[in-house]
């Protein structure tokens, strides 16, 4: 039996179709969005946190999804931009770990090599100028060690013991450069969860694209968890002292 | 016996339930030298006998590096191995491109295998006239492999393919269970010992014919030929000395 | 077989003066000269088990699986050319793959015996391939429950409770006959399949074999698995003590698959 | 003997029960047809002789060439249906200029001599994988003479698409003869001058004409000049040093 | 009035259509070509625009061959580009059972950015190594693969800060009485690195956090990694 | 992004399915427009592709009319395959692979909404760009816009059919009062595992609301 391929019909290509291949008519940009996604490393691990937001344009239309996604036992992926991509992606990797399951031969797939394997994808469809429009942050623990990196849709990779996507990148990270960058390991669970959620609150008030109901996620020696929505707590008390413009 | 019918292509069944042509193909195997792997917990280690048409040429190169983690060594026709080998190179530099991970042994040869049953399958084609023992050091340890002209590949403690294998095997059968805990020496000495059961009277091995291959957690794929396989040679006529005193 | 010979059994593409496909019927007997494989579909999930003879002392115990997995809630048992079967596997890999890239579901039973089978099919049509030298038995739970199925050489494939390929065919079939497999849970099914393997094994033909067990099921997250270190331990013996109560005392199949 | 292979030696892809492939070893046959060609390694360079078989007085000798260059540090004689042999040289032409245009360095003889041997095989699955292109192997030997950093070096290649490192090597019609002849008086520190006789003195013995400055060709590869083709007057001088 | 249907793309979505698959990442990679060594030494800082991505996301890459490849410009075509030099380098093994030369390295180098013609690795490499004669060789090359040999060279975002200062230091151009011949020893290429790079970090905001220097000679690859400023 | 070509009809749209307990209602208004030109002003927006599981289109006419036949051809192909009748979810997927895989040509916002017997009663959004959202109510078109206040104060999980009913008749006027893009009738369909009701509320006879 033929395997079944979806194909629309030729009534439907617009004249022009045939040459929608080349490169500038396809960048579509992201329609359906997410914004930050922050993580970093901490003494058990990596710790990383993203809302539950899928923006479309300015429109807050999509309020509980889940922007944190377990590859395998070892390795948790973020993303940010746009939702059709990130879902796209989460199928890719969801066949390589099957695949990987089937050969049934004990060897597993480290975080590192996720990460690799995401990025060819990242750089391969950049290079075709048909880019995935997201930012994804891959954390894990391989063979001991801590990963944490990044990569975009440029194909840009980087690791480091903070990192964060979008608004996260203003916003999040000169906090966390002060108080995780080269502390990473002294930090405790409890800490890394303040230092996080204080991130997430700020991200609330100064990102349009925000939303107060987020995930956060943990990576350790015992595997990956992903915690229920949760909001956290504001604080708005000194908007009384502020009457008029100042004039 | 109505063998000939049944035996001119690979995309025809006997009988019985067999496919000529391959094993035609492995008798091909037994044409080449012999070859022994065998592996202990660290390190997987081949010896071959390279073969050499008259004193004025060099001799057949039998142990091949396919990456720093994996080689193999050939029993049969050089051009298939050539073909299989290269082959698996891509398909470790793939692996690397790809995941940046040394590709698993075990899917190697798997995939060496599964092109293998192609030729096994239709008609044109032919099966490959060459055995393969395939050692690599992964994730999961050191392994050892034989790939065979069916396309079947089978993992082993320590096995030997090409003329008068037999006799090797029979020499690994009996002390197999000690491989596991030698010393990366030790087991290229049990390797010369075996190898050196599959030589026809008269002959004998030296730095000239014997080549040697080993790969480990600790060692990248290497090859030893000429002089740098004296030192193991001459451990070989040592140990041998130490048992006749037992 | 009377017309052997006669020239009507070289191509797949020819049909015998008595309408018969030899080469089919050759590969065929491929199937039978190999080790045993069987699958039991039990209430709350399938079984498999074959019977690896072994050439070889020096062979990896636990190695070369000749049962192996499609697609995480599919497995496959063979009894048949081993490289033949790992072409098939790959087949249904693929299968398995390309349902849930359209669908985003896992592929039902029925449908994959059915594409199998008509794969294996396609290689009895053309003269300038042959059949597959393999059965292949699948397992499976899919939302109508545990599945079982068979896929022969001809491309024929058949839904089972319980079935046998191989060797030991006629012997297992008649074993698995005598079970209720609607009553037995998995885990009486795994010692079940474990005793019918070795009773199925002909101590005289091949002296060397290695019991493979899988499942699907609760335990496995209904993933398809081989069964764990203990539970193959506690089957094997429960084996060799029903092969001992059928007084055929043979101490050295201890020492061989351990 | 004749008559069991015949059951096996019509496709190029059907082993015989002893696993042999006979249209290869029918083509290794073809070789002991052709003419004499002789190879000689020396520590000064590679040295390569072959006879040219003057069937008629009508025919103009220099028309029959039998050594050719590969490139300007390796050269090639041949043996068997020569046809066959200038695909092959074409090709290792072709992949020699490839390599310098890549590495800008000239191509190792070795690599030269595999590649001959990947285009001789590929009456099955080329050695990447590419399906074949020819129906029959190649009916051709070649001795490959080159220099490179590993020094002169001498390959001989055969139909089946193997090749060996020689420090001298006879092929063709004389070829028996002639290699025994060489494994007698070759040894590893023979001057290039001494080659130079030496493979006249083998040719001679092995050819039914008297060997003339016409009808043997002489041709050397050195580290200094690179390839170079005896002409007739060297090829006398050297002939009234015998 | 599109922007009135359900199907109007949304804000953010729009100016896309013109796409630029590439990015500056910034950072500052120099070589310098001695008697018998050859020094690489480039900063460790990636940014994007004013964030600075990772304080530690090395540059410059030491191939298997014991030349060293550094880079400046897209990190992602850089990180690619090496891959891609690295796994050419192997072929050339498996096929001529040999090391690639540093000399034959360059030219595959200068052919692998070539047949990117048409979406050129966005890349200004400088590869490193010690010619067949063993003396020091350094190779430049612009983002289309045309590539030049050359004594001393800096590419990056601090090149227009540094360049300078090495025609003049290294090359001894416009240095009244210097003689344009002479190398400089390996102390003095190193002097001047650490020199070029401290100051560069001073004035270009692009380059910082630490400086990795390689130093390549016939012993092989000497490595060493100091601080810069991380402001 | 492909935006519409001059001339192409355009469902400048109010649509949108809600889920209850043992099936869904969905709902549509009925104006095509081309420009500021209604083309058609009892257009069905909402279309079956298979016995329980309907679809509501917005975006352009023609591409979701065509995306629409070719998920029905697959849906019947894997009905016959199957021996049974698919979920509402393999339905979806099956729209979401063309309009993502197609998202640079294709400008359509589709809602998937109907009943199997394996999760009841479910609503999935395909907004432009492919992504798959499962909602328990869905509203979609240029019209939704104008409602979602009213949609996220009055939806309540586990609401009955009826209540799901008026939910959708006074979402779906609101939406056409406020969007001249969205006009004409109300459509209905609800799906439970009895079959489909379809109704229609004129143009004329809406639900009334303060229209100074």
């Amino acid at each position: 039996m033929d395997p079944v391929t979806l194909e629309l019909p030729h009534t439907l290509q617009r004249p022009g179709h045939a040459v929608a291949q080349e490169p500038m008519t396809r960048p579509a940009g992201p329609i359906v969005t997410g914004t930050s996604v922050v993580a970093f490393k901490y003494r058990d691990g990596i710790i990383m946190a993203a809302d539950c937001l899928a923006s479309y344009g300015s429109l807050a239309r999509f309020r509980s999804e889940n922007r944190l996604f377990k590859v395998n036992e070892t390795t948790l992926l973020g993303a940010a931009g746009d939702m059709g991509d990130f879902q796209y992606m989460k199928h890719k990797l969801e066949d390589v770990m099957t695949h990987e399951y089937d050969m049934d031969d004990g060897q597993r797939l480290g975080t590192k090599s996720v990460y690799k394997c995401l990025s060819n994808i990242m750089y391969g469809r950049r290079t075709a100028i048909n880019p995935l429009w997201n930012a994804y942050v891959v954390g894990g623990v391989d063979g001991g060690e801590r990963v944490l990196g990044y990569v975009d849709l440029y194909g840009t990779t980087y690791t480091a013991d903070a990192v964060a996507t979008g608004f996260g990148k203003q916003i999040a990270i000169p906090m966390l450069r002060r108080r995780v960058e080269g502390r990473a390991d002294e930090i405790s669970e409890e800490e890394a969860v303040a230092i996080l959620d204080d991130c997430m609150r700020v991200l609330f008030y100064r990102d349009c694209r925000a939303l107060n109901k987020l995930r956060r996620a943990k990576v350790t020696a015992q595997g990956v968890e992903i915690s229920e929505p949760y909001s956290l707590e504001t604080n708005w008390t000194y908007a009384e002292s502020i009457v008029g413009y100042g004039a | 016996m109505f063998r000939n019918q049944y035996d001119n292509d690979a995309s025809t069944w006997s009988p019985q339930g067999c496919i000529f042509q391959v094993d035609y193909a492995s008798e091909a195997v037994k044409q080449g030298t012999a070859v022994v792997g065998l592996k202990s917990k660290s390190h997987v280690v081949l010896a071959a006998v390279k073969r050499s048409p008259n004193e004025l040429a060099s001799y057949m190169k039998k142990i091949i590096r396919i990456d720093d983690h994996m080689g193999i060594a050939v029993a049969g026709l050089t051009s298939d191995a050539r073909v299989l080998s290269n082959y698996l190179r891509t398909e470790a530099m793939r692996s690397k491109m790809v995941y940046g991970r040394a590709l698993p042994v075990g899917r190697a040869v798997n995939a060496i295998g599964d092109k293998a049953q192609i030729n096994t399958q239709e008609y044109g084609r032919r099966p490959y006239g060459v055995g393969l023992l395939v050692i690599g050091h992964d994730d999961t340890g050191p392994h050892l492999y034989e790939f065979s002209p069916s396309g079947v590949v089978s993992e082993y403690y320590g096995y030997s393919i090409g003329a008068r294998s037999q006799s090797a095997r029979t020499n690994l059968e009996r002390h197999f269970e000690q491989f596991a805990d030698m010393s990366l020496k030790e087991l290229i000495v049990q390797g010369l010992r075996a190898l050196r059961d599959t030589m026809p009277q008269g002959k004998q091995l030296d730095s000239m014919n014997t080549s040697i291959g080993f790969v480990g957690a600790d060692a990248k794929m290497t090859i030893l030929d000429g002089d740098d396989t004296q030192p193991y040679l001459d451990l070989l006529d040592e140990g041998d000395a130490a048992m006749d005193t037992e | 077989m009377t017309s052997i010979g006669t020239g009507y059994d070289l191509s797949v593409s020819t049909y015998s003066p008595d309408g018969r496909v030899f080469q089919v019927e050759y590969a065929q007997k491929a199937v039978d000269n190999s080790g045993t494989a069987i699958g039991l579909r039990v209430k709350d999930g399938v079984v498999l088990a074959v019977e690896k003879i072994k050439h070889s002392r020096l062979l990896v115990p636990g190695s070369n699986k000749r049962i192996m997995t499609a697609g995480r809630h599919i497995g496959v048992a063979a009894a048949g050319w081993m490289s033949d079967t790992r072409h098939l596997v790959k087949r249904a890999r693929d299968e398995a793959h390309h349902y849930h890239s359209v669908y985003k579901a896992d592929i039902p039973a029925k449908i994959i015996a059915e594409r199998m089978g008509m794969y294996v099919q396609a290689y009895t049509l053309y003269s300038s391939v042959r059949p597959f030298g393999v059965s292949t038995i699948l397992a499976c739970v899919d939302t109508d429950g545990p599945q079982l199925y068979m896929v022969e050489p001809s491309g024929q494939f058949t839904g089972y409770r319980g079935c046998a390929a191989g060797k030991g065919k006629q012997a297992a079939k008649t074993e698995i006959e005598k079970l209720k497999l609607e009553e037995l849970t998995v885990r009486d099914a795994v010692k079940e399949a474990a005793r019918i393997i070795y009773a199925a094994h002909d101590e005289a033909k091949d002296k060397l074999f290695e019991l493979e067990l899988s499942w699907i099921c609760a335990e496995s997250g209904m993933l398809h698995a081989h069964v764990p270190a203990d539970v193959l331990a506690e089957a094997i013996q429960h084996a060799e003590r029903s092969l001992d109560e059928d007084d055929d005392d043979d101490d050295e199949m201890e020492d061989e698959d351990l | 003997m004749f008559l069991t292979r015949s059951e096996y030696d019509r496709g190029v892809n059907t082993f015989s029960p002893e696993g042999r492939l006979f249209q290869v070893e029918y083509a290794i046959e073809a070789i002991k047809l052709g003419t004499t060609a002789i190879g000689i390694r020396t520590g000064e360079g590679a040295l390569l002789a072959v006879e040219k078989r003057i069937t008629s007085p009508l025919l103009v000798a220099d028309s029959i060439e039998k050594i050719l260059e590969i490139d300007g540090h390796v050269a090639c004689a041949m043996s068997g249906l020569t046809a066959d042999s200038r695909t092959m040289i074409e090709h290792a032409r072709v992949e020699a200029l490839n390599h310098t245009f890549s590495y800008q360095e000239p191509i190792p003889v070795e690599s030269v001599t595999q590649a001959v041997c990947d285009l001789a095989l590929r009456f099955g699955e080329g050695a990447d994988g590419q399906e074949s292109t020819m129906s029959r192997p190649f009916g051709v030997a070649l001795l490959i003479a080159g220099v490179d950093e590993r020094g002169p070096q001498l390959y001989h290649t055969d139909p089946s698409g193997t090749f060996l490192r020689y420090e001298a090597k006879a092929i063709g019609a004389g070829s028996e003869g002639a290699q025994s002849a060489l494994q007698e008086q070759y040894h590893r520190d023979i001057s290039l001058a001494d080659a130079e006789v030496l493979a006249l003195k083998v040719l001679k013995q092995v050819m039914e004409e008297k060997l003339s400055n016409t009808n043997v060709q002489l041709a050397k590869v050195t580290k200094e000049a690179g390839y170079q083709i005896y002409t007739t007057d060297e090829l006398q001088a050297v002939i009234s040093r015998m | 009035m599109r922007t009135a249907t359900a199907v109007a793309a949304p804000i953010e979505a729009h100016g896309h259509n013109h796409w630029s698959p590439y990015v500056d990442n910034g950072g500052t990679t120099l070589a310098i070509a001695g008697e018998d060594y050859v020094l690489v030494a480039s900063d460790t800082r990636q940014s994007d625009g004013y964030a600075i991505n990772s304080r530690y996301e090395p540059k410059a890459f030491v191939l298997s061959n014991n030349a060293v490849l550094g880079t400046s410009g897209c990190v992602a075509d850089a990180k690619r580009l090496c891959e891609v030099l690295e796994q050419r380098a192997q072929l050339y093994q498996h096929k001529h059972d040999r090391q690639i030369s540093t000399p034959a390295l360059a030219r595959l180098l200068s052919n692998t950015m070539y047949n990117r013609r048409m979406l050129p690795y966005y890349v200004f490499p400088v590869l490193a190594g010690l010619d067949s004669e063993g003396r020091g060789a350094a190779y430049a090359y612009d983002a289309i693969g045309s590539m030049e040999r050359v004594t001393n060279s800096c590419f990056g975002s601090a090149e227009t800060l540094i360049q300078p200062f090495l025609d003049n230091q290294v090359a001894r151009n416009n240095q009244r009485g210097a003689d344009p011949e002479r190398l400089l020893t390996r102390q003095e290429a190193l002097k001047i690195a650490i020199d070029a790079f401290t100051s560069a970090t001073e004035r270009d905001i692009y380059t910082g956090d630490y400086l990795e220097i390689f130093i390549i000679d016939a012993a092989g690859v000497h490595k060493e990694t100091r601080e810069l400023k991380h402001d | 992004m492909a935006s519409l070509k001059p001339g192409e009809a355009n469902l400048g749209t109010t649509i949108m399915a809600v889920k209850f307990d043992g099936g869904v209602v969905v709902g549509a208004d009925s104006r095509t427009s081309t420009g500021t030109y209604v083309a058609n002003r009892v257009t069905d927006k909402l279309t079956k592709v298979h016995d329980r599981i309907y679809c509501c289109r917005s975006g352009s006419a023609a591409d979701t009319q065509a995306i629409a036949d070719v998920v029905n051809y697959h849906l019947d192909l894997y009905t016959a395959q199957h021996g049974g009748p698919p979920t509402v979810s393999v339905a979806a997927s099956l729209f979401q692979e063309i309009c993502y895989q197609n998202k640079g040509n294709l400008s359509a916002g589709i809602i998937v909404a109907g009943w199997d017997k394996h999760n009841g009663g479910s609503v999935f959004e395909i907004p432009l760009g492919g992504s798959l959202h499962q909602q328990q109510f869905a509203i979609g078109g240029s019209g939704s816009t104008y409602i979602y206040g009213y949609c996220d104060k009055t939806f309540r999980p586990g609401m009955s059919k009826e209540e799901c009913i008026q939910f959708v008749k006074n979402a779906v006027s609101l939406a056409m009062a406020r969007d001249g893009s969205s006009g004409g009738v109300i459509r209905l369909a609800v799906i439970t595992p009895d079959g489909v009701e379809r109704t229609v509320v004129y143009g004329d006879r809406l639900p009334t609301q303060y229209s100074d």
